[in-house]
């Protein structure tokens, strides 16, 4: 509108979009560079990261755990942290696990990617692998999330009626008769039902199974918010959301939760649920990806905030120049 | 109803041996059947046809309305037989779910092809008029019908060439493999990833333009904001916690955690606090009224398409 | 393969990935034919392995096989469902939706489509929706007023009986934030309210109210949104730089 | 026990709600005098957009979400219906592009139809109604694409939305078109009030069609899902005071599984027993009143339905084995 070129105040209440653009590349590359990495931010875990690490940590040795993993390479900045941490967990504590997609067709090639990652991180540092039939299941993809979660409500061994290679006689044989599976009838017999999710079909878990079994989910910061109502309503157990879940996670496997160090500190103490305590993982890796990404995550945010504020400052101080 | 049940005996009027001459006349003679279904509604006249649509609608809604208002079955055995008739048709219901649950997809994925044809009559239709971006129509069929081929001859010796599942070790793939794994994993799912990573410019410059102190609905729903994004930072978290500690210590007021409904005089200075408040007692009972009406809303729309009450715009 | 072919054929992979990225990102700065190509080739192979996709993930597994059984080892592992055919001549109805006089038979898988769907929400409803009603019905009379906050059981040395009997009870900070809870959905609620003419002022300031509740609840939504949304660019940077140059080195062997 | 055990109040609620809108709609339909609908901001927009596309000789945009097909989509072709209707008026060519390949089914006749009955079924092009592509990001590209090189003037993102939505809306508001935009994913709106002009929050994307159409039966459905958020309304407001006075009084009897009351009798039970009996719960009188928990109150009960001994010992008889064929299950 005005003849005369633009005042500092309304340049910075309209700053051109791809300078923020290239500001936000540069600050969220630097941070990536190994010098860098090594730094552990301080945290304090959220309360349904906490429960959800208790619930985790609670499933006894042996025990079998189902893991829906409904997301694929396009949010892999969160969930890759999430599968991570997830499995290195699971691993160390020696449980069991049936691992399948109910979302996505591509699905199953991702989670397989980081089955084999934290297998061979596993034997590089030595540890026992995990055997596909022995120690877990992979039961790939089921179309059509409502009927598969219903149906896995109802009768679990009528839908995972697949069949995967029994290494031993080197036959393709029902999973049910796998070591995994065998003493699992109905889905409430599983330790624990974790969703890593990047989508709504997390929702449908809830609405078809939270009544059945122990439900507690991984999910990106977007499905966040509407978890929570499940959270609190107690339909789910616990929840690692977005990357900061991730990190937390990461965070209370080397720390524990209420867990006392050599000198008798906790790190992460549970207030109100002082009676529960849960121990850091024994073996692995624990600090990883998230924590790596958490640090670029906090320069971006700070540019937003920053922005905001300058556009406001920009935006005040020209209508005083106006009035 | 055998065939719904899909129960023993395993071989029966519904079920045959797989691949055996029967199977395929059966087959046949389902097709003929159909074909002929088709011609008959074809010839059907024209006040016949939204009763027909009806009925199909219906039947299909009515599935799962008796799934969920049949008293279900309990502690059922996958051996047992039903006590009663009513039993039976609980029984029935659930062994038919995982069958009826598979129907919409299939029915998608043979429509799929309307929309393919859609796209090549387009770009087709572009490199025919000689189209100023005829060139990237090009491009377009050319992309499509490539990773056809590599996709169906991958999938081809994965599922029949392949028995001992050599090729799930790199090692032993050959030039197929290597397309179709270049296509998929290398192109289209980096392009997925590249286009969904974008989104993270727009909130910037969404933010930079609409957070700004205009009306009190702009304000409230920036500063929630806020207040979460600075939640989510770990670093400065413990920091403001830390002072709010400090300062409590000073005056010496006891302090501890709402997020399970405790609290101090001071504790709600804490920012992981007052964003857990916020979550909990505004952004759940606001959001959770959103979702009751949409709830709402769907339970109506569906009701109006189950017994086609619809007119007008899309009267199935 | 050798393991030096493969790291080769990984770098090639990722730098196409990388050139793809570069190609879509482009357009953060303008509109150019560089985006214009890899938008063409995006479209093209997802329309690609769509077709793909069609058959391998869905027709093949939940419909071949099903309707021609499975054998193994020369066994019958599943028996042939042949009535599986029919669904083939209902979805073709559909490819009718181009003929100008038959074109209402393309609403029969239309409509199968919808039936299934609409009977599912009558299903759910309530197991989405009642425990939120429910858990919406929170206390708001305090039973226990010898303090407004809860007693700190943290540290301070109860005995497990105590610590339940003080979570047991409602303490007036927790009535205070329930009946907020309860005023911020009813609020809400009337927002959606639409057939009734908000006349008095009382009810136009709860519409009021119920708005602003709304936009905190989105802004909170926003807020949260965007861990997700950073995440992913910044996964996409250390893909750009970091997975993009370690595969590289790998051919050069070092 | 027995009456305990409310599992079918859930139905009975549901029904209900479904009685309020059927009822509704049957009101609607006999009755004369229109039932009264408030004013609903994002949707008097249409006709300014569609104006404005005209006056620039520019497309308007309509995008159905990318959800399959369901309630959701139909419900975003019908107000499209009214869209491009319109649209055909003004002779303002439209772009309505799809991400599945039924609700293109639906879209091509929904749309085809609208210009018959406008009598204008030669204005109407076959490629106005696109399928883009089912993959989500795919479809990103193609229409952020589409909205740059052909300058939209207008653009409608009404539907089942998720993360594309705000690639959408930046791209369409950066080359500076009106936008009216709704989803029925809450985690997406916010992104909407951010970027566009004009919003639909929650239902009231359901309430679009009954508010422009002035159908009798979409009115009275709508006056229909409003008494039932006034019967949601009411339960909360009876519940929260019901609880609120029960909580404060004491009681002596605790509901807690069988296996927990009477864990001897328990252990006695074969595990298939115990599997068959896990979801029995009792009213134990413990005997020392205490504060009433929120698993005693009366309405806890109402919503989770107690399951007693009697109602889960069931005793069916076992099918006759049949030889495996070729040792399938």
């Amino acid at each position: 509108m005005t003849p005369e070129k633009p005042t500092f105040f309304e340049k910075i209440q309209n700053v051109d979009k791809r300078i923020l653009y290239l500001i936000l590349i540069v600050l969220t590359t630097i941070p990536l560079f190994p010098m860098f990495s090594s730094i552990v931010l301080p945290n304090e875990p959220a309360p349904h990261s906490q429960a959800f690490y208790y619930q985790l940590m609670s499933v006894p040795e042996g025990k079998t755990v189902f893991i829906q993993s409904d997301w694929t390479l396009s949010t892999r900045g969160e969930n890759a942290g999430h599968i991570e941490s997830l499995l290195r967990t699971v691993m160390s504590k020696k449980l069991k696990f049936a691992i399948y997609t109910v979302a996505d067709p591509q699905a199953p090639g991702v989670y397989r990617k980081y089955i084999q990652s934290v297998n061979a991180e596993r034997k590089r540092a030595g540890m026992k692998e995990y055997k596909q039939w022995e120690d877990y299941v992979d039961l790939s993809y089921f179309p059509n999330a409502e009927g598969t979660l219903n149906a896995i409500g109802s009768d679990v061994r009528k839908i995972f009626n697949k069949r995967v290679k029994d290494p031993a006689s080197g036959k393709d044989r029902l999973v049910f008769e796998s070591p995994v599976l065998k003493d699992v009838v109905k889905v409430g017999d599983v330790g624990l039902y974790v969703v890593i999710t990047a989508s709504n079909s997390f929702d449908r878990t809830v609405e078809r199974l939270s009544d059945k079994t122990k439900v507690v989910v991984m999910c990106t910061g977007v499905i966040g918010p509407s978890t929570l109502p499940f959270f609190q309503s107690g339909q789910i157990k616990g929840a690692s959301i977005g990357l900061k879940g991730a990190v937390d996670v990461e965070y209370m496997m080397k720390y524990g939760l209420n867990y006392p160090d050599s000198t008798g500190k906790i790190k992460v103490p549970w207030s109100g649920k002082e009676e529960l305590k849960a121990d850091p993982v024994v073996e692995g890796m624990t600090i990883a990806r998230g924590s790596l990404y958490f640090m670029s995550f906090h320069a971006a945010i700070a540019l937003l905030i920053l922005a905001v504020t300058v556009g406001n400052i920009g935006m005040f101080m020209a209508r005083r120049k106006k009035a | 109803m055998d065939f719904l049940a899909q129960v023993d005996p395993r071989v029966n009027f519904w079920a045959t041996q797989p691949g055996s001459v029967e199977m395929w006349l059966k087959i046949l003679v389902g097709l003929v059947i159909s074909a002929g279904a088709i011609f008959a509604l074809i010839k059907m006249p024209t006040r016949g046809r939204r009763p027909v649509v009806m009925a199909f609608t219906f039947l299909c809604g009515l599935f799962y309305v008796l799934l969920w208002i049949w008293p279900s079955p309990l502690n059922r055995k996958p051996d047992e037989i039903a006590r009663s008739p009513a039993e039976g048709v609980s029984f029935l219901l659930a062994d038919t779910l995982p069958i009826v649950a598979t129907i919409t997809n299939i029915l998608v994925a043979i429509l799929l092809g309307l929309g393919v044809y859609s796209l090549i009559r387009l770009h087709g239709g572009r490199i025919i008029k000689r189209h100023a971006d005829r060139g990237f129509s090009v491009v377009l069929l050319v992309s499509m019908l490539t990773i056809t081929v590599f996709g169906y001859l991958d999938w081809g010796m994965r599922t029949f060439g392949d028995k001992e599942g050599k090729l799930l070790d790199i090692a032993n793939w050959g030039f197929v493999n290597l397309g179709a794994d270049l296509l998929f994993d290398g192109l289209l799912q980096q392009m997925d990833s590249a286009m969904f990573s974008m989104i993270a410019f727009f909130i910037l410059s969404a933010a930079y333009r609409a957070f700004r102190i205009r009306s009190v609905e702009s304000t409230v729903l920036m500063a929630s904001a806020l207040i979460l994004m600075v939640s989510l930072l770990s670093a400065v978290v413990v920091v403001w916690n830390g002072n709010v500690t400090n300062l409590a210590a000073a005056m010496n007021v006891p302090l501890a955690n709402p997020s399970i409904g405790e609290a101090g005089a001071l504790n709600f200075l804490k920012i992981s606090n007052i964003a857990s408040w916020v979550t909990s007692f505004l952004q759940t009972p606001a959001l959770r009224a959103v979702d009751f009406g949409i709830g709402l809303g769907a339970l109506a729309m569906g009701l109006r398409l189950w017994l086609g009450l619809e007119k007008g715009g899309v009267s199935v | 393969m050798t393991q030096s072919q493969i790291d080769l054929f990984n770098a090639i992979k990722i730098t196409c990935g990388v050139l793809a990225t570069l190609g879509l990102y482009s357009v953060l700065y303008k509109e150019t034919k560089f985006f214009r190509f890899f938008e063409h080739v995006f479209l093209g192979l997802a329309a690609g392995y769509a077709i793909v996709a069609l058959w391998k993930e869905t027709l093949y597994p939940t419909w071949w096989l099903k309707m021609t059984g499975v054998m193994n080892e020369g066994v019958m592992a599943e028996p042939a469902y042949w009535v599986y055919i029919i669904l083939l001549p209902i979805g073709l109805l559909g490819y009718f939706v181009f003929s100008k006089k038959h074109n209402w038979l393309s609403r029969i898988p239309i409509g199968i489509i919808l039936g299934l769907w609409a009977g599912q929400q009558v299903q759910i409803w309530w197991q989405t929706n009642g425990p939120q009603i429910y858990s919406s019905m929170q206390p708001v009379i305090p039973t226990e007023t010898t303090s407004f906050f809860k007693p700190i059981t943290t540290g301070a040395g109860f005995t497990p009986e105590r610590i339940a009997e003080i979570n047991a009870q409602i303490w007036p900070s927790q009535a205070i934030n329930n009946f907020i809870f309860v005023v911020t959905l009813l609020a809400a609620f009337t927002y959606f309210v639409y057939s009734i003419e908000l006349k008095t002022p009382v009810l136009k300031g709860f519409n009021k109210l119920g708005r602003w509740m709304l936009m905190i609840g989105f802004g909170a939504i926003f807020g949260s949104t965007v861990m997700a949304r950073f995440a992913l660019v910044i996964d996409r940077m250390y893909y750009l730089w970091f997975e993009w140059l370690e595969s590289i080195m790998r051919v050069f062997g070092r | 026990m027995q009456w305990h055990d409310t599992g079918s109040f859930g139905m009975i609620f549901v029904i209900v709600l479904v009685a309020f809108i059927l009822f509704n709609i049957y009101r609607a339909e006999t009755k004369k005098k229109e039932l009264y609908i408030r004013r609903i901001p994002g949707l008097n927009a249409i006709d300014d957009a569609i104006g404005r596309a005209t006056e620039m000789g520019k497309p308007v945009l309509m995008v159905p979400g990318i959800g399959g097909l369901n309630a959701i989509s139909v419900q975003a072709l019908n107000i499209f219906a009214q869209v491009s209707k319109a649209a055909a008026q003004f002779g303002t060519p439209i772009r309505l592009c799809v991400a599945d390949a039924a609700v293109f089914t639906v879209a091509q006749e929904v749309i085809r139809d609208v210009y018959q009955q406008q009598g204008l079924s030669e204005k109407f092009d076959p490629d106005s109604v696109r399928f883009v592509t089912d993959r989500q990001f795919a479809f990103a590209a193609g229409v952020s694409g589409l909205i740059l090189r052909e300058k939209v003037a207008a653009a409608f993102f009404l539907g089942e939305f998720f993360a594309e939505s705000l690639i959408f809306a930046e791209t369409a508001n950066s080359i500076g078109a009106i936008q009216v935009a709704g989803s029925t994913e809450k985690s997406q709106t916010p992104f909407f009030i951010a970027a566009c002009d004009y919003v639909l929050i929650g239902d009231e994307f359901y309430a679009a069609s009954a508010y422009l159409t002035r159908q009798p039966i979409l009115v009275g459905s709508l006056v229909g899902q409003d008494w039932c958020k006034i019967l949601i309304a009411a339960c909360v407001l009876f519940g929260f005071m019901v609880n609120s006075y029960q909580r404060t009084q004491t009681t002596s009897l605790q509901r807690m599984p069988w296996s927990e009351a009477e864990p001897e009798a328990w252990a006695q039970l074969t595990p298939e027993e115990q599997g068959n009996f896990e979801a029995v719960e009792v009213m134990k009188d413990t005997g020392t009143p205490t504060l009433v928990k929120k698993e005693n109150t009366g309405l806890y009960r109402v919503f989770n339905p107690m399951r007693d001994r009697e109602s889960l010992t069931v005793t069916r008889e076992k099918k006759a084995v049949v030889a495996p064929l070729g040792g399938g299950e």
